[in-house]
């Protein structure tokens, strides 16, 4: 498969963007934070992700999804990205989605039509420090009865305070560490004993601090298999990875963008501050940077599409390598734009605030750069 | 013993008697500092007695002379009291940008009756300043500032607007850069005094993106300025800026990993844990902080050098350009790395468990370090030029 | 079975039945390596066979047409090719400037006549070419050359000389860049070919600081070149260089990270030892070690994306550019890393235990990566103006 | 004391630049390396650093030095470093005499007169792996009637074949990884069981792998204490640490120099290519880098004479930022140089080799920015 966009991915992208552009630009995100919305997205607006068939992309046909792959999804992130559009996609759609394509038919006809419909959002337990560090999970998950009973705590659950229902990563057996003995389960938001704590986030997302206090439920909420959730959850982590990875070269290239259009307006000392030759080289290397970025992701997805052996690596690689060019879009677009660019009325620091915050979710670039020398083998 | 040693045995004993144990508490927040001016007021009263110890010694501005509020100290006795004062971490009596900017201006440029006037006051925290200098759309090309004071006789009637003025709403006067004369674009600025309080000034706070800000806009719209509240010469006004725009630099020069401020990886080693081998547990982080640690020690000694050379009159007059350039940088990677460890923690805007947001905003507001009070660009552009003399294009 | 599932199976059956064993060890040294030529020979039997065979099959330039010495392969198929190839590790049959810069050009702007002539001798690795384009103090301002060709009716007289010709000393024609027409800079510059033989040409090589090298100093002193014997127009030789230009970064673009020398982490634990955790016993280089892999394999994915770009020409025409400058930036930082993983030892400049300072030699010889073949500052001035369409000043 | 050379100090600076620029400019090593010079330096222009005092600076005036510190001996050091001058002042009159001013009388008196007077050459034997790994050190020094034998290897050992005396670092107890049981020992160069392979490096130096075979030393060719080598060797290893900190300075300081004088001819596309403004940011930059690391360099020598607690951390922060900025002048200085910063012909080239040979003396910049975490506690 050559390394670009196919024809159908050309024109999904076309129209992604056309939709992106029109209903979902930044002063959109503009109003939604103005607003204090507490949700941190609008509930209207995932409604048309799913007339407009991004919801339910990688459910399968059979499902009632489209059954496509990464890296359409990665076509809708990228533009999200570009136009910071606030939605519940990347968790739902994407990482979610993921997971729940290796549950029980039962289980996915239980969500799946709601989230394709724009009904339902997921949010994702994971983490439970303040980086990532999915092996070191140590929340419990204990036999009881039938099923299981929850105790612990989870943050950065994006979305976790309107999610109906989160998908939760504990230990039901192991210990923090290993891999082993990690079980996925899929938890409604109103089982007794589950409280979240929502909390805004730099770029405007919300996400919450999760409280489990002896939360129980059925084996059927198991996603995948008993302690062997790492499999599911590692399928999950890519798809999340790799979509985040994304969204964050749409953030780098449209910071980018606006930064080469300030240049060629702007003027000082009589002339474009674009025709200082400085700035030239900055931007053309920044360029650069967000081209290798850009590649990576790709590659990523289509390895991951395509089951190859390889794509684990290739993700880290990218969601590294984005993570760094993107840093260095929004801080050279900050820096270029100068004063304005520090006021709040302008669009560029939400570049750099959104970048923050998906640097930091499934994995910041350092996390996964030292996987790329763990899978290497130093 | 020598009389520095005198001295400093003097100004310990002095500061054990005068300085307040609260007032030797790191400040918390912006409450904790004392501005002065006509509307101030004082937190509380070991803020008071501080401040009053201080004018009464002359310590607001201690190597100021007596005659204008100082105490009329030597470098080398500044540097003792500086020391002292840092050894009890007492705070600052008076935060002034009457101290910081106008008042190296007055002495180097103002008359004696003006110098009489205004430091006093300064020194004794009456009157609070604000700086007018930049305006929208002149960005780093100061000099192409547009507000324009019309010549009336004995006064000018000044029009326009100003940007980036801290604390203008706050202020009581103004020093002011005015376009007097259109045909020269350097020879053609004033540098003026007027009061804020001058009917039609008004003031606007400006939003960043790290949230609410000192800074304003502020507008003028016919100001009466009388024709003798200038500094220098008239139309020459640049001379002055110039000279506070190298000294700003001096100052903003210091911040950034020199401010003793420590080692960021030691400091958030307890929250992100150790590995089997002792070593903060983020392989990837750590090499990037002891990088940070090492540009910071580094910095610090060019900081102390850069002083040292300074008081001894050793410096090329740009290298507070250079100084500015390196110390804001490092404070932004500084700022990355505070928000990288922080991990998801460090990105919540609002929650109390973050102090409202700390450490975003905190890592925001540096964003503006290389661009405030000229861009790491223009730095750059003046090293080039003015230190390694390379030709124009 | 697809035409080209067919054609694979082929050339697997072909190669399997045609390349030697002993050619399908990698490259130890230039010995190995075949360049063609009048004085050439052949290292050995195997060297020979595969050399003929491939010359007889149209392998030497696959993708060139069948009356011009190639196979007339489609581009499909001669990735095809190239795959399978790689697949088994087998040399290339003939190493060729003919190939890589000269035949390009001819094939685009050469007469039917010079095509027939000159491309069928390059493909039989008859005669070998070299590069005659900077001159001393042209550097990255290529247009500014001074070799003359003064105009004498049926040829012309060349006087001048080139600097950075490689293997001048061993090749025996040269296509180069000679000035015709002084009043002009671009439009006075033609493309001209002739015999290293030719009476009054003299070359030198030229020590680097990573030792010898096979670049040269060539000089013309009174050479006769007939008037038939250059490419394109007359005082046109600018736009076939420029074509040239484009095409050697799209060479050249590919190195660098991309050529699938791995992971320099994995490969240098043996020799530094792991820790307590089984991580790469030297915390801080192997933290650079990472994002090198990172770059190395992201970089991977960009050449390969621009391969595929360039075969469904898709690709904006000043990308190779970027390729080039990002390409060789990567591979001067891998270098780096190399010497410090090597310590001491790769500080040895002729010991037998390293190679004769393979070390060393390999990582000064990266440095000319980001000068040769355009400087990356020429490389970004090239992005910013042609892609991001930056103004001038 | 300020941060800044006295007068007695400039006054020594102006007379070393004056001697060094006169004696020993880059021509003089181009020379020594076409040459082929077996020894890597000139006896003769040793002699002259003895006439000049440069030898015993820093030794006391008791034992006929002139009782210097570091901050003397890194003005020699730089400009030793600016005109790549080839000399053994850095081993054997830094670190070296460091050590040696450790020793007993006895000692001293054996050495000291004879590396004053220009005439004695020492070698360190400390390395014994390809990277600066002092606590891992494993040779043995075993007891052996009044004194010891000594077997295994070390590498790196500058000037070791031309040197007549070398400190070498052996275990006596203890084991690698451990900082007690450590012994120094002055071995003469011709103790029978010792053999030494020179090696020519990058920047034209010589180095030499020794080979030690039961060589017999008596318990008086111990340096300090044994089993306590640690504390002599600290010393000796910060002397030589700042030092070649110094140096490279000095490289850096003259690749830069240099290169700013070529921007300011050379001419490209009708102007001198100094006055490209992408090409002057980064000069500008890494003028400021240079002096950056002068800085540190200058406090670590004052802190190291003064005797200081905080001067360990401070000589690290000294290498490792010497090494970072010294690498980037010679690395600019090259590409801005150009194709004839490649030839052999131009000088350039040199700056970049002797920063290579510098930058791994007594440990790289990531040992040492390695160690600054460790000391401060991460």
């Amino acid at each position: 498969m050559p390394l670009y966009h196919d024809d159908d991915q050309t024109m999904l992208k076309d129209s992604v963007s056309e939709f992106m552009k029109n209903e979902a630009p930044v002063s959109h995100l503009r109003e939604f934070r103005d607003k204090d919305c507490k949700d941190g997205f609008s509930h209207g607006l995932w409604k048309q992700f799913a007339e407009m068939g991004f919801t339910g992309m990688l459910a399968s046909e059979e499902d009632g999804g489209l059954g496509m792959g990464n890296v359409e999804a990665g076509i809708v992130l990228e533009e999200v990205g570009r136009n910071l559009t606030p939605s519940p996609f990347l968790t739902t759609s994407v990482a979610g989605v993921t997971a729940l394509n290796e549950a029980g038919k039962a289980m996915r006809d239980q969500w799946l039509p709601g989230i394709i419909a724009g009904e339902t959002v997921l949010g994702l337990a994971i983490d439970e420090s303040v980086k990532f560090r999915p092996t070191q999970i140590a929340m419990k998950a204990e036999r009881s009865g039938n099923g299981f009973k929850l105790n612990g705590r989870k943050q950065f659950v994006v979305q976790g305070g309107s999610a109906d229902m989160l998908i939760v990563a504990a230990r039901t057996g192991g210990s923090a560490g290993e891999t082993d003995g990690l079980t996925l389960f899929a938890v409604e938001k109103d089982a007794a004993g589950l409280s979240a704590d929502a909390a805004r986030l730099v770029d405007s997302a919300m996400a919450a601090h999760v409280e489990f206090d002896n939360v129980e439920v059925t084996a059927d909420a198991v996603i995948g298999e008993v302690d062997q959730g790492w499999s599911v959850m590692t399928k999950m982590l890519h798809a999340g990875q790799t979509g985040a990875a994304a969204e964050m070269v749409g953030v780098g290239a449209g910071a980018m963008d606006m930064t080469i259009g300030y240049l060629k307006e702007r003027k000082q000392f009589g002339q474009v501050i674009g025709s200082f030759q400085a700035l030239q080289h900055r931007t053309a290397h920044l360029y650069s940077e967000m081209e290798i970025a850009r590649s990576a992701v790709l590659k990523a997805q289509q390895l991951l599409d395509e089951g190859d052996k390889g794509a684990p690596l290739m993700v880290s690689v990218a969601k590294a390598k984005a993570g760094r060019a993107t840093n260095l879009a929004v801080r050279e677009g900050v820096q270029m734009h100068g004063g304005i660019g520090m006021t709040d009325e302008y669009d560029i620091g939400f570049y750099m605030k959104r970048d923050r915050a998906l640097s930091e979710f499934f994995g910041d670039a350092n996390y996964h750069a030292n996987l790329v020398a763990e899978m290497s083998g130093y | 013993m020598s009389d520095l040693e005198a001295f400093r045995a003097d100004t310990r004993a002095w500061l054990e008697e005068n300085c307040p144990p609260e007032m030797r508490e790191p400040v918390r927040d912006e409450d904790d500092v004392y501005w002065g001016g006509r509307n101030a007021s004082f937190k509380n009263d070991a803020q008071k007695a501080w401040f009053e110890a201080c004018v009464a010694k002359g310590y607001t501005v201690a190597e100021w002379p007596k005659e204008y509020g100082g105490a009329g100290l030597s470098p080398a006795e500044g540097k003792i009291l500086k020391q002292e004062m840092g050894r009890i971490k007492a705070r600052p009596p008076l935060s002034s940008f009457g101290i910081w900017m106008l008042g190296p201006a007055l002495l180097d440029f103002g008359t004696e009756e003006q110098k009489l006037k205004y430091l006093n006051e300064i020194a004794r925290g009456e009157i609070r300043w604000c700086q007018g200098y930049s305006e929208p759309g002149s960005g780093s090309d100061l000099v192409s500032l547009q507000t324009f004071g019309e010549d009336k006789g004995d006064h000018w009637v000044v029009n326009g607007s100003k940007i980036w003025t801290s604390y203008a709403d706050k202020a009581d006067w103004i020093f002011c850069l005015v376009r007097t004369d259109k045909s020269d674009k350097y020879r053609g600025i004033t540098f003026m005094l007027f009061d804020m309080a001058s009917e039609g000034v008004s003031t606007k706070p400006i939003l960043l993106i790290s949230g609410s800000s000192p800074f304003c806009e502020t507008f003028f719209d016919d100001v009466k300025v009388p024709k003798d509240q200038f500094i220098g010469e008239i139309n020459r006004g640049w001379d002055v800026a110039k000279y506070l725009l190298g000294h700003e630099r001096e100052m903003i020069s210091n911040m950034g990993g020199g401010d003793g401020s420590g080692s960021l990886g030691k400091a958030v080693k307890p929250m992100l844990g150790e590995d089997a081998m002792g070593r903060l547990d983020e392989p990837m982080l750590r090499a990037q902080l002891a990088e940070l640690d090492v540009e910071a020690l580094a910095f610090k000694a060019m900081a102390e050098r850069f002083m040292d050379e300074l008081k001894a009159r050793k410096n090329h007059p740009a290298t507070p350009n250079m100084m500015k350039y390196v110390g804001t940088e490092l404070n932004k990677r500084r700022h990355e790395l505070v928000m990288a460890a922080g991990g998801s923690e460090a990105l919540e805007w609002e929650s109390e468990a973050t102090g409202g947001g700390a450490k975003p905003r905190g890592w925001l507001r540096t964003k503006a370090n290389s661009i405030e009070g000229g861009t790491s660009e223009v730095m750059l552009n003046v090293i080039s030029k003015r230190i390694l003399e390379l030709p124009d294009a």
